[in-house]
């Protein structure tokens, strides 16, 4: 993919980030905050492919290092996330007010 | 890459957008984490069946079973007190993997060389910083104000010198550069994290979030993977309007906020007037018969547990007739939003919690004012006191009330480390001890009535 | 630039169209419509390429002929939303109420 | 593609983004489309700076201006009544160039090829099809209701001839078949277009708007220019969401708006009661008395261009110490939010004006409606009489309220050309004439009685 294709979509995802996290009730910006963290988890991504297409030893010690990092922020982040939300599942059994 | 990967990543890149924007109300905000799950179950499945060779698999495969039982149970343990440095430790390991990944790819053109360059330096600021900002939340981390100045310097060069590094190891391509430019960057975030307030640290965080969703799209660019700019993008957007929401609501600029206040020492300004306590039997008769009470949640509540108890004195006082509402600050408690996500597992009604601009024209006809573990969003000083570090910030007017009641343990001072003159106002009084203890004797008291 | 790049700018155009379109309140769905009839005049770029580059008779009839229609739901386009918006005018000059 | 207009193109496309948004307050909406304008100068300068070769550049030039003198004095001719068929007609002409173009250009790979195919079938049928809603809506031609079928059948046939034809023109490359593919996608547009109804005309234009926007993406896809896709997609956006918001103002689907739904002629039906008139005298004094009106406006309103005498009857009333509000039906008007746009010109504030589902509950409690030029949104018939083609729609409940004003000019249907038997409630007094005259005669009274 070209460097400008890369460009078009950044820019198109700034816009589209701005619209939908601006949106966000100021209710619900701890689990915001703790869900987009688990987000940039996504860098597992990256690291697993360098992991797994690795040859030299040094390199390889950083490649695991960062699938470590990148696990536990994934991971962690999405079970912090749930938990949070968890206290707001009472509120929709009850079902919406008004 | 191929096609299909190619539209498996897009995928789920489109399930993270509408996995926050389903996050954007709280019946749905649930099946939106499921979604951004999903997206991230997608985006790594994707990568598994279409990468070219694997080696080294079951080291990975150990690595990220350890990581994954590590991330599980800290996540499950972590009070929610503690919330807020659970996500700068787990933010800072994000950056800390994103100028990882960043230093050990071959980038072959020479823009994404710069873009890996930069890649390091964001995400290991990132690091740095989000450990600093673990270590002082956890408050295993104090320093003297008087450092501040040097630290904040030290900071600045140390990032000159990682920018320097920067250039150097784009012109040499030595490995030694590169780790040296991500230790580097490292402690500039550390020094610069260091003299930020504790009542600062949301901001912060929410700050580094950001730059490591940056740093994660930074590496999309430089791996060529649009996914990775995407979902990177979204926690940079996030990043953004968070800290311009929590600084706008504390009055600060962000600049204000990362560089700091002359906070002017006023130990001398006191609490004014003579500090009146009072027993639980008086409070449940004030409220019991007041018509309009207002109950202001703080960070002590949170710390005390207490959320179903207040739901108890809540519902009590209905039954007596009274008209109970909560004023939430926008800061109260430790990250935005934080009063809302208590009060909620309460079951507490979203219509009875209004926000501050809505709540403080109605404090002047209000009876009694219940101040549970609140104490900076409370503080008058903001509006009098020129040269304390809350001064400007909008607060609850809870002095405009009838009658002040303040439930903490002692007369210690809140997150901003000032002196509260509420406190010796002569419409106060307090009710110390732990908020659980008092508001439990409170009900009790209520039930006796009954 | 590659179809698949072209796909994810479509997508994300998708994602931050609906976004920033929903949340146009119905007060302003007139110059809503008109303003977006005449967004697609931007058709305009690809006729005028089309017709400063093309050779053959029949080709440049073609062309010129979109470049036309074009031309006339650009322009009017925009003119009738700003006079759409126009009577919004007044309303700004009194200063917002409430 | 050059680096730097690809940038300049995404400027531009970042410019159409922002101006949508702006669009969305009243407030900002004028600064909104001059960010379009802007995006829209950026795009055309940025193509012809950047073009390779120029061939007929004075033909060119006067071409265009030719269509911009057509286009500027045309939209500045027309009346606001006539503004839906307006709109109608560029969009018609923006989807033909769409086709033109996907047609002239050479498409290289297969992809592309089948995509212009696509955008030649997508922009025909809107030109045909709005063009027709051009027709229809100024009342150039009519249909009778017994050939709809017919029309129906015909234009899907053609629709798949279209498509056979764009499937055979793909093989063999031959230009004829490319027309002839346009032609017949163009007639598929028109007779899908013509059964269909007057008042369900502004969701097709809306649809067909969405329609244009997608041709111009296909053809941004064609011709490898981001540009297009983004602003096409935009389009095709909002045609999406103003389609479903008023056809579920309307309580139809979309796929009945379009195959029409049957109607039972219940010309039997009748207006119940008799119809008894009011003069502006006895109006006068009714408003004047009352403590609560509600203003129902309606097209006739647009037609008779009364909105300042509204504005002054408004105002006099608040002078009375009567309690005036505006009850605004989603689909009053030809287009939606018509009523609004109409109400602003004359400077009455929005918080007067109350959508459906706020000002019906206060019906009930309400002395006297005025309903001026409005018809089928008031029709008590689309609750109660089933196979009417209001059926199901939901309306202004003005029947609930004390007393019922109707001003028009005549017993004449409105758009949907259905009786209404709010005329013959008992409740209702008519007041027979042009709006603007009626309204100005009430105004002298009102102002005699002061
Ligand atoms: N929410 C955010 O997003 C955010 C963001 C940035 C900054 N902040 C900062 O955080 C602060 C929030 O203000 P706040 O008023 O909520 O809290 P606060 O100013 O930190 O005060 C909390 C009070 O609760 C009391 N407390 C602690 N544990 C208690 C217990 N178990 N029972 C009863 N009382 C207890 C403490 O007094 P004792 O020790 O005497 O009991 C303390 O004074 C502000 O300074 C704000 O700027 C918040
Ligand atoms: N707004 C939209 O977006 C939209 C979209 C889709 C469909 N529609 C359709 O449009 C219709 C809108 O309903 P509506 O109640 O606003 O209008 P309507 O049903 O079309 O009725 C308008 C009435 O105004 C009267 N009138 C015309 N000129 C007048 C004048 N100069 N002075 C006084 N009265 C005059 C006419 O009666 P006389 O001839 O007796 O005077 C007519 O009955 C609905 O059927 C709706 O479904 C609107």
């Amino acid at each position: 993919m070209s460097p400008i294709a890369e460009l078009y979509i950044f820019v198109m995802a700034v816009l589209a980030g701005f619209q939908v996290i601006a949106k966000v009730p100021s209710i619900l910006h701890t689990p915001l905050m703790s869900a987009t963290n688990a987000i940039h988890g996504i860098i597992l991504v990256g690291a697993l492919i360098l992991a797994l297409s690795i040859h030299s030893g040094a390199g390889l010690v950083i490649a695991l290092l960062a699938v470590f990092f990148a696990t536990i922020n994934l991971v962690g982040g999405f079970v912090v996330t749930d938990r949070i939300l968890g206290m707001f599942r009472s509120e929709r059994e009850v079902g919406p007010k008004s | 890459m191929n096609v299909l990967q190619q539209i498996l990543y897009m995928v789920s890149a489109t399930l993270f957008v509408l996995g926050v924007r389903f996050l954007g109300s709280p019946a749905s905000a649930r099946r939106g984490n499921a979604l951004l799950m999903g997206g991230m179950g997608v985006a790594l499945l994707t990568t598994l069946v279409f990468i070219p060779h694997f080696s080294h698999v079951a080291l990975i495969v150990l690595v990220v079973a350890i990581g994954s039982a590590i991330g599980v149970v800290s996540a499950r343990r972590v009070q929610m007190t503690a919330m807020p440095q659970m996500v700068a430790l787990f933010n800072g390991l994000g950056g800390g993997a994103a100028a990882l990944v960043a230093a050990g790819g071959t980038a072959p053109s020479g823009l994404a060389d710069w873009l890996a360059r930069l890649t390091m330096i964001l995400g290991s600021v990132s690091f740095g910083g989000s450990l600093i900002a673990f270590l002082k939340l956890q408050e295993w981390l104090n320093v003297r104000p008087r450092y501040f100045l040097g630290l904040r310097v030290a900071g600045l060069v140390m990032l000159a010198m990682a920018v320097i590094d920067g250039l150097a190891g784009h012109a040499s391509g030595s490995p030694a550069l590169s780790v040296l430019l991500m230790l580097m960057a490292a402690v500039t975030g550390a020094l610069l994290t260091l003299p930020i307030g504790g009542a600062d640290m949301p901001v912060v965080i929410s700050l580094l979030n950001g730059l490591t969703g940056l740093s994660a799209a930074a590496t999309g660019f430089v791996l060529d993977n649009p996914l990775l700019i995407i979902a990177g993008t979204l926690v940079g957007a996030s990043g953004t309007i968070l800290t311009q929401q929590m600084s706008r609501a504390m009055h600060r600029s962000l600049g204000n906020v990362i560089w700091g206040q002359k906070v002017v020492e006023s130990e001398g300004g006191g609490s004014g007037g003579p500090v009146q306590p009072i027993t639980p039997e008086d409070v449940a008769m004030l409220l019991r018969y007041a018509r309009k009470v207002v109950i202001v949640p703080g960070y002590g509540l949170a710390v005390a547990r207490a959320q179903m108890e207040v739901k108890q004195v809540t519902d009590l006082l209905h039954g007596f007739g009274v008209d109970v509402l909560f004023g939430i600050h926008p800061v109260a408690g430790r990250m935005p939003g934080h009063m809302n996500v208590l009060l909620a597992e309460a079951n507490i009604d979203y219509d009875q919690l209004w926000e501050m601009e809505r709540i403080n024209p109605r404090f002047r006809e209000t009876d009694v004012v219940l101040v549970i573990g609140a104490n900076d969003v409370t503080n008058p000083a903001a509006r009098t006191q020129v040269g304390s570090p809350l001064y400007g910030m909008p607060i609850l007017n809870v002095d405009h009330a009838g009658h002040v009641i303040v439930l903490k343990r002692s007369m210690g001072r809140g997150f901003a480390g000032v002196d509260n003159p509420l406190y010796g106002d002569p419409k106060t009084r307090m009710l110390f001890g732990d908020a659980k203890h008092s508001l439990g004797a409170l009900v009790r008291e209520l039930e006796g009535t009954a």
